[in-house]
């Protein structure tokens, strides 16, 4: 056998997955089951581990192919891994074994569990395929099978509303899908090929690729929800199953993102121009104010956290403009990639402990209505700690990752000379703060309500349920920490400013 | 030569014509019936392309399958008093999917 | 847009809130950008063409389509059964285990075209389901159109006659797990004989594909006949029916 | 006028429509034909841009386009079961025991 490199593993983290779903698909209801979906996770973490330290070690921070079938690029199709879709595998791998421990706990014995874990699986093999494709028409497969099991995710509480965000989750995704589908055709016709680092490298050539860069846009925006459509959004993540509204926050909306990055700062770097990094920058600080104000005023817990996220995919979006001004070329390497990179890391985990812990409270408390959470810390003292912590991060208030993701931010606007951003970013946070505040001094008023009636509480919600909540709220915490440590992974070190 | 633009001038045509009626047609049985119509006449046109597998998946898949999953559809969600639309004999409708 | 999941069968044929003018009107410029480029750009001289010519004769198989499908962007097309299958377990009822295959069911109105239609065309159907599969390595055809035949030649014999399949028996399972299952298993072997994810040898490539092909349309067939069953029966309903084993 | 081209904007109209469609179609199932018809767009100019020169055919879109409509299939299949199943949820009426 050659040497060991982390080209090779590259089929099997996809192969993995698909592997579970399957046998998850011909097991009955047992009660290993849970065990069995676990040590699968685990297996992908430790591949995943043994990847990124592959990949840290070959030390040459370029990217590593592996070809399938070893046709080679125009014919075949060739996986491939840089820093940033590393990055992307070690977050999958980390999520996924904690929201899976979750899972495990959390359909212990509900017999949808037969449906959940198959879907789960090929969800996460979705995600894998899409972070490692080099291929443009593979990244259309690997769209439709995160879109398609999302929202089949989504339908599993089979309650009317869940339904309803579902099929307009579906439809959504789909349309998305056909839209990047249709760029791929353009882009076929006039590269004639599929492979995107030779489409990037015969790049340029005016309007085919700027017609195609826009189709992309308009595609992916409407899976990732950027504010003028975000509408199915709050639906979708605040009706799914806690563990899927997890994954969903954290996870599929940044799949989409990725590629959304991958096209503008690489593959058709040279048909974008200042005036739409603009807008999807303004869009982007839109999205902040309103989503925060959606959120302030929602009714429901997992509605708030949901719209929460449309503000907090509003940051990312602040990159475009960023990273644009920053070198006159767009690249995805100055210190606005940078800050995007840490915000998606910091927010993936930061949204999954909120979302985790928002689900013990609804359990604990059997009902997801804010107005009911009153005086629930005493209660369930550790899941409202974390949600206090996840809540710290989104503010962006140290010690936590979002801390350090905002700071990364700000300098970067200040650096680049557009400081209206940081009014953006300084604003959002205050917002949020508002939100969350809300939130937490109502679990902290201990006074007896005075005409409502007393939810009799349920039982207090499972210890693994909680744990696995904790870890990701560590987690978050620890990030804020270790800063470099992310940022090497994607990129070769080049002295954080500002740290 | 000529002919052959013109009849593929027609077959477009046709096309983009039973495209727009099967989504804006007011029955909405008219509208999937049309639509099978529609993946019928894009076989004929893929297979005046070369596309012969094409055809043939489109055929089976895009009109067949993707029809009678709609028809399916159709007659589970239309109201019970609904009876059968004038291209539809009336004993054929009985709850177990039309053909 | 979707904000209104609209659901009213008699209602409006056009959305009352989406305005005609403004999308009309992006929709046409949208349309005229498309067709500028489409006729002022020209396409890319030949494609891919010469790259799938040049290994067609180490892809085992002629028929340069089933060669792309099946060889050279196999990955592709393992990835796109595992959508169908996504959407089979979506669709699927939680089930119940102790179930077989294939059921007997009363039939109180015996509808005598079905039932001719049933008896003379679905054995043709099958037959020319196989032969689309094997003609596939050479001309047009192939597991996906194979198998969505095969699925029309299911629907026709289970959903209007005397027997029924349970989608949810361990058997139906197997079978539309069958083709993903075989194809990973193809590929994950190939890695150890071969040193990479889906590379046949030259010699064998033929025989792996024409395996690889079958069980894809048994899985297909199976799943596509599933989906149309579930959308029939939506209420899970018992039948009263008495069972029988076998396919 | 080739006849490659005159599919191809063929497919741009067709896809133009579904994009109509959805917007402006009322009934969710309408929604999910003008997302097909979308994909039926896409099929055509796929399948003309195999065919530019005329004389030959390139097989590498025929392969996307065949993908293409067994994913289309699946994804209407997924859409049509939710809507039937929120439709017979939403109705009290129609929800009878067969």
């Amino acid at each position: 056998m050659t040497s060991l490199s982390s080209s090779l593993l590259l089929p099997i983290i996809v192969f993995l997955p698909l592997i579970a779903a399957l046998v998850g698909f011909m097991s009955s209801r047992n009660t290993f089951q849970g065990q069995l979906n676990i040590g699968f996770a685990f297996v992908q973490f430790l591949i995943v581990v043994l990847m990124a330290i592959l990949f840290l070690d070959e030390q040459s921070y370029q990217s590593a192919v592996y070809q399938i079938g070893t046709w080679g690029a125009p014919l075949g199709i060739d996986l491939v891994v840089d820093g940033f879709s590393i990055l992307m595998i070690g977050l999958t791998g980390v999520l996924t074994l904690i929201l899976t421990i979750y899972g495990a706990a959390y359909y212990a014995d509900d017999p949808k569990s037969l449906r959940f874990w198959p879907l789960w699986w090929l969800l996460i093999a979705g995600l894998n395929a899409l972070f490692v494709s080099g291929d443009a028409f593979n990244i259309y497969v690997c769209l439709e099978i995160i879109g398609l099991s999302a929202a089949a995710l989504v339908a599993l509480q089979s309650t009317r509303t869940s339904l309803e965000a579902a099929l307009r989750y579906l439809l959504v995704g789909l349309l998305g899908s056909l839209f990047y589908l249709m760029a791929i055709a353009i882009l076929y016709r006039s590269h004639g090929t599929l492979d995107l680092a030779q489409i990037a490298a015969s790049s340029g050539n005016g309007l085919p690729d700027q017609v195609a860069m826009i189709l992309i846009t308009i595609g992916l925006l409407l899976k990732i929800a950027l504010f003028p459509l975000h509408f199915w959004l709050p639906q979708a993540h605040a009706n799914a199953p806690t563990p899927v509204s997890a994954i969903l926050s954290a996870l599929v909306v940044k799949a989409s993102l990725y590629v959304l990055i991958k096209f503008w700062f690489e593959v058709l770097s040279g048909s974008t121009t200042f005036g739409a990094s603009q807008v999807l920058g303004v869009l982007g600080g839109i999205a902040i104010v309103y989503g925060s104000w959606k959120a302030f005023r929602a009714k429901q817990l997992k509605v708030l956290i949901a719209y929460s996220t449309v503000a907090q995919l509003g940051y990312i979006f602040l990159l475009f403009p960023l990273s644009e001004h920053a070198a006159n070329t767009s690249s995805f390497s100055g210190s606005a990639s940078q800050a995007a990179i840490y915000f998606i890391v910091a927010h993936a985990c930061a949204k999954a402990a909120m979302f985790l812990s928002a689900g013990n409270l609804i359990l604990s408390q059997g009902s997801g209505d804010i107005a009911q959470l009153k005086g629930i810390a005493t209660r369930e003292p550790v899941n409202v700690l974390i949600f206090t912590i996840a809540g710290v991060s989104l503010i962006g208030l140290p010690p936590s990752a979002g801390f350090i993701a905002k700071w990364l931010l700000l300098t970067t606007s200040i650096e680049s000379g557009q400081w209206w951003w940081v009014l953006v970013v300084l604003s959002g946070g205050l917002l949020a703060a508002m939100y969350l505040f809300k939130i937490l001094s109502l679990a902290f008023d201990n006074t007896l309500d005075d005409g409502a009636v007393q939810i009799q509480p349920k039982a207090l919600s499972s210890k693994v349920l909680t744990s696995s909540a904790l870890v990701l709220a560590l987690i978050t915490l620890a990030l804020g920490f270790n800063a470099e440590f992310i940022l090497n992974i994607s990129h070769p070190p080049v002295g954080v400013s500002g740290i | 030569m000529n002919l052959q633009i013109a009849f593929d001038v027609m077959l477009m045509l046709n096309c983009l014509i039973l495209a727009w009626m099967s989504i804006f047609s007011t029955s909405l049985f008219r509208c999937i019936v049309l639509f099978v119509c529609l993946g019928l006449l894009v076989t004929i046109a893929w297979g005046q392309m070369g596309a012969f597998d094409v055809a043939i998946a489109e055929a089976a898949i895009g009109a067949g399958i993707t029809g009678a999953l709609l028809l399916a559809a159709w007659n589970r969600i239309k109201p019970e008093n609904e009876d059968a639309q004038p291209a539809q004999p009336a004993s054929e409708v009985n709850n177990r999917g039309a053909r | 847009m979707f904000n209104q999941i609209d659901l009213e069968y008699n209602g409006p044929v056009n959305d009352p809130k989406a305005s005609w003018l403004i999308t009309v009107c992006s929709v046409l410029g949208f349309l005229i950008v498309l067709t500028l480029v489409l006729l002022n750009y020209d396409a890319h001289n030949a494609g891919l063409r010469p790259y799938v010519e040049g290994s067609l004769s180490s892809s085992g198989v002629t028929n340069p389509v089933t060669a792309v499908l099946l060889n050279f962007r196999a990955y592709d097309t393992l990835l796109e059964i595992a959508v169908l299958l996504i959407v089979v377990i979506a669709v699927l009822p939680l089930r119940n285990a102790k179930t077989s295959l294939v059921r007997c069911i009363e039939v109180t109105n015996h509808d005598l075209v079905l039932t001719s239609l049933q008896r003379w065309l679905a054995p043709a159907v099958l037959m020319f389901a196989g032969y689309l599969l094997w003609a596939g390595a050479t001309q047009p055809g192939g597991a996906f159109q194979a198998g969505a035949l095969l699925a029309g030649a299911c629907v026709l014999m289970f959903q209007t006659g005397v027997y029924r399949v349970n989608y949810t028996s361990i058997m139906a399972r197997s079978l539309m797990t069958c083709g993903l299952a075989m194809f990973i298993a193809v590929g994950l072997a190939l890695i150890w004989f071969e040193g990479s994810l889906l590379k046949y040898p030259q010699d064998y490539a033929g025989v792996l594909i024409l395996l690889i092909e079958s069980g894809a349309t048994l899985s297909i067939a199976i799943c596509l006949a599933s989906l149309y069953s579930s959308l029939i029966d939506i209420p899970g309903k018992g039948h009263a029916a008495t069972s029988e084993s076998g396919s | 006028m080739s006849s490659a081209l005159l599919y191809s904007i063929t497919g741009l109209g067709l896809f133009a429509i579904g994009l109509l469609g959805i917007v402006l179609a009322g009934h969710v199932m309408r929604k999910i034909l003008a997302l097909n018809i979308m994909g039926i767009g896409i099929f055509m100019l796929l399948i003309a841009i195999a065919k530019q020169d005329g004389s030959f055919v390139d097989p590498v879109p025929h392969a996307m386009v065949l993908t293409g409509i067994v994913i289309a299939a699946a994804g209407t299949a997924l859409a049509l079961n939710l809507m039937v199943r929120l439709h017979r949820m939403s109705d009290p009426k129609q929800r009878k025991p067969k």
